[in-house]
């Protein structure tokens, strides 16, 4: 497996293949699938300091190629975090990178400060990214000083290392990124849902009760994948998402500048995606005789 | 919690717009209880994308008995699939129907929620209980299921809504003097379970509830719906729910 | 039909689904499948004052559920529309709306001055939202002020009915509308294509001779209806695109708040689309006891 | 220029991944000429997305004839058609080959290239031509339309990767001695096709070209390709190009 690790922002992987925040729970939701231990790292659902209840149903709806969710970042806080899931997860023998977000920088940093102590942990991913929330998410991560007051933050607070997910529905995604970078994070993730919706023919209403959502899977590929070609040049290490559903797409994440990938709305398709990407990989550096795969970031900008 | 690639044994037309699957599934159907359900993918490409929830109907052996209603893109193409070709499936998923000691069951169904009662029907059967099944359907013709009740001796009242068989109005309108020493055990659509709460407020019932869903195993929290203890999911926390911890709008 | 006229923006149309730029040529390539009559109207080509050649090939590639271009509005020039195009165009009998395209708002300004002058033109269509060329396009359309510049010197110069043409590759697509409004446009067409890119696995670089281009098609659907959506506060007709396939998806633009909505990639796939939306909406307002298509518009918004 | 929905009459494998493909396609059978294509529809729902452009390789009254290889998704998803089925057909579309007079016409075709070239073929046969067929496949297997053109008296020679059959290396091997009085109607690879230019400097000639296309109609512009005259586009100013004028990258 050597082929395959990498080290993503000074966080050890075994292979460039994490799951995406949300659409893996904690991890125990598809352990009879998918072993946690068998991932690059599990990112956790959003996690706040208290628990959310998220967003009136309906909360997803499926849409060409894609679908988008409201979910509205619920979750059982950290609390439950700390006592029942980084337990079990360190139990499995997996790679944990903590998904946090609030609604105000206190509340990032509280958790950050708290996550900090815990050896479960290997890093954190700041949501400000989330299209779902009326405050926190993408409030932060909309412009560049926002992004960087809260990365600050929590820069200061934590020795963990620290990425920060960015949220495609922005004018200059490399401006925030380059204010991020300087406000301290160590790498970046790229991206989150795009804002979207539907409606209800029906009903002559939204289908969604939040009104909006956030569009996932194959359909927002191709934007992900230009976001990820423009931050290249921001010189964080980058961690790729959006549409990735097979090896192939992972390794033009990988080619495009992304030092690993994540799998979300794909393992709801195919819950064991994420380990036929790593095997695919494995047999594509194999096959084109490539050492380690870190020889591909970056490589299509020429 | 299986993914088994499951050979199509039988698929056909049973009433109009209503397919009976029958599916070789050893690994999934040795484990399947009554509301329980499987998570099915219906195409191979990027769309449509997400699988598609369907009640267990029925188990025999390895084989797994699915009714569906078809409604929309996903169960249009599930139609066009023939005998031998494999479907993906994840299941048994959720948690299905209890029975209630001392009740007898009252099986109350609308349209294709019938599918979960099927299977509900045969196992109260095989346990000695008494059930009785109540359909409600818009015509006569879309009465589905009957044969197989008939054959486990489990009598059936239908109700339509144009009238063409059984007592004409919503299923609802059975359950009058029905009700005494029986235990609900519901599913159909909002309306009729709405009116199965307030006909029958005292008595203990089971309902299973649909949603949209995304993953199916509680990971993505896409699925909520509503109840007295606040957001559950109904792919993990049900799809069946105490009758009277169901909440709904309006 | 006449359950299916509108006004949109000044503009009389016998139905609500036009033709989007770029897509349907100047209506003569489809000529013998799709009468241009039977449209609402026919947006042409993006047109510039001298012929521009357009970008290197590659210049499409298939996404899921959509396509990336990059064409780079490649077009011959003002003179050959107003001396084969518009000409033809008027001979068919269609309702013809230019969409104008410059690198310089003293381009914009001079095309719309000739076409002012046009009588086989209804109206004018800016295009300050295309991802794919260095000058003009999205340099205008991205920032309010360049937009409210750029809107303002055409107003000054054309009495004709001016749309303007978003990108949804902002951060705050309504403060930009709300500029342009305040310019004095006549209505906003929403959405232009979403930047995206595919890179080619085999050669280890972008397929498109561009390196990004413009997402579109049913996957950017849910991207666009949000835009339209939101851009029905702003107070100006909206003409919505983007993803529009079916009559349904037709009624979920309208519903949302667009007075008419454009067919552009679905021509590709089902060059007949614009003509089965037309049938489709008729056969639902008449199914719904509708009197006008102009009672949908807007009326998700509860 | 026709939409049709064209009954497929026959579907089967030719050789490893060349499937042949006979439709009942009356209207566009009836107009189509040697180097015209068809636009054709894989899928019926969002993805994939994109019609797929093929080569008419032949006719016959009302049935026309493609070939095509299996290379993606929507080659293999037409793959899965079956006779009887309907196929959404847009064509013929495009200008195709013209003879050159006084000049005997030299085929020069690779792998799948050849799809057009048949119907060229037959097409000089049926004007009292002499054509000449060169194919380069990669193994002998994939020689295909070899009956076709047995049938008609058209001599075809081979060339393999392998050397499985004929002489080992790219078709361009086979030219030399035989360029004198000929002209030159290829279709292939781009590699082979600059190999040609080098080759045969002086022979006229004309190339079917490839591009991805989105409207096959001229209406995108994003099918283009680079010519002495700047860009132009495949599906209207081509597929069939002079030789001369083509320029390649690089
Ligand atoms: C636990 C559970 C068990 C079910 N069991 C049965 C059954 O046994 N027989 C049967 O006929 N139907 C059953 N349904 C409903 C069935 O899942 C939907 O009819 C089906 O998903 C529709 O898919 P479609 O692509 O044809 O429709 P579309 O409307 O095109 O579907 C679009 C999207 O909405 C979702 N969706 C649409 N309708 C429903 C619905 N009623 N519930 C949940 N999601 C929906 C689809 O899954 C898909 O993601 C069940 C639903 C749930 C949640
Ligand atoms: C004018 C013309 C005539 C053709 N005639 C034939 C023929 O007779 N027989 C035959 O086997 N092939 C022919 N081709 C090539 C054929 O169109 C492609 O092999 C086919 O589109 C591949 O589709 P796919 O979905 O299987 O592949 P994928 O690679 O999955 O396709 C992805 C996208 O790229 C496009 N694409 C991929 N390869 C090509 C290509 N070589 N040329 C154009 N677009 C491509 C597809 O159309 C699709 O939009 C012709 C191409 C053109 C332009
Ligand atoms: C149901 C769902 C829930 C999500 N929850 C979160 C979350 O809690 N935190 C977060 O940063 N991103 C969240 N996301 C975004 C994903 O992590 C990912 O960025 C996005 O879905 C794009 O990747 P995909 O196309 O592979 O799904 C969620 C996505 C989905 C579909
Ligand atoms: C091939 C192609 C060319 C286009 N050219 C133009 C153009 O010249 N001017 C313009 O304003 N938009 C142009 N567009 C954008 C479309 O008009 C439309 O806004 C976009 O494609 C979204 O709609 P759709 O998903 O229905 O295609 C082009 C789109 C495509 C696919
Ligand atoms: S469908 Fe994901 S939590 Fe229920
Ligand atoms: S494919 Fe549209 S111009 Fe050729």
């Amino acid at each position: 497996m050597s082929r395959l690790a990498v080290e993503l922002a000074g966080i050890r992987l075994q292979n460039p293949v994490l799951a995406a925040s949300g659409t893996f729970g904690y991890g125990r939701e598809y352990a009879g699938l998918v072993p946690p231990a068998r991932l690059g790292a599990v990112i956790t659902k959003g996690t706040s300091l208290e628990p959310w209840p998220g967003n009136p149903p309906p909360r997803t709806v499926e849409t060409a190629a894609g679908m988008l969710n409201s979910i509205g970042l619920e979750n059982p806080g950290l609390n439950h975090l700390v006592e029942e899931d980084l337990p079990w997860l360190a139990g499995q023998g997996a790679t944990v990178i903590v998904n946090v977000v609030g609604r105000t920088i206190e509340e990032y940093v509280a958790v950050a400060e708290v996550l900090d102590r815990h050896r479960g942990v290997s890093g954190l991913e700041l949501n400000i990214s989330c299209p779902n929330v009326d405050k926190g998410g993408l409030a932060f991560g909309a412009a560049p000083e926002t992004a960087y007051a809260l990365v600050r933050a929590v820069r200061k607070r934590t020795r963990l290392p620290l990425l920060v997910k960015l949220s495609p529905n922005v004018t200059d995604l490399v401006r925030i990124a380059q204010r991020v970078r300087e406000a301290g994070a160590d790498g970046l993730s790229a991206v989150n849902t795009l804002v979207g919706m539907a409606i209800d023919l029906e009903r002559r209403r939204p289908v969604l009760g939040n009104v909006t959502g956030g569009l996932s899977g194959p359909a927002i590929k191709p934007v992900a994948l230009a976001a990820v070609w423009r931050l290249y040049q921001v010189g964080l290490p980058i961690l790729g998402l959006g549409g990735i559903a097979t090896w192939s797409d992972a390794a033009e994440f990988l080619l495009a500048g992304a030092t690993a990938i994540a799998v979300g709305t794909a393992t709801f398709a195919r819950p064991r995606a994420m380990l036929e990407i790593v095997e695919g990989l494995e047999g594509y550096l194999a096959c084109q005789g490539i050492a380690n795969v870190s020889e591909l970031v970056g490589r299509a900008h020429g | 919690m299986e993914l088994e690639q499951a050979e199509i044994l039988e698929h056909r037309e049973v009433a109009p717009g209503y397919r009976r699957l029958v599916l070789a599934a050893p690994a999934i159907a040795g484990r399947a209880g009554p509301g329980q359900f499987v998570h099915l993918r219906v195409g191979e490409g990027p769309h449509p994308l997400l699988r598609r929830p369907l009640s267990v109907a029925g188990r025999r052996g390895e084989a797994l008995t699915l009714l569906y209603r078809v409604v929309g893109e996903g169960t249009a193409l599930l139609a066009t699939r023939r005998p031998g070709e494999r479907l993906d499936l994840l299941g048994p998923l959720g948690r299905g129907f209890t029975f209630i000691d001392g009740r007898e069951p009252l099986l109350v169904a609308g349209g294709a929620g019938v599918a979960p009662l099927l299977f509900l029907a045969a196992e109260a059967r095989a346990a000695g209980r008494k059930p009785l099944v109540l359909l409600g359907v818009a015509t006569a013709a879309e009465v589905v299921g009957e044969d197989e009740l008939a054959a486990l001796g489990i009598p059936l009242e239908v109700s339509t809504d144009d009238g063409s068989r059984g007592r004409r109005g919503p299923v609802t309108d059975l359950l009058a003097g029905r009700l005494e020493g029986k235990a609900i055990y519901a599913c159909g659509p909002a309306a009729m379970v709405r009116r199965l709460k307030e006909l029958a407020p005292g008595v203990p019932g089971q309902v299973s509830l649909e949603a949209a869903m995304a993953c199916g195993v509680g990971a993505c929290r896409g699925c909520a719906c509503r109840t007295a203890g606040g957001y559950r999911m109904v792919c993990a926390d049900g799809p069946v729910f105490d009758l009277g911890e169901v909440v709904f709008d309006e």
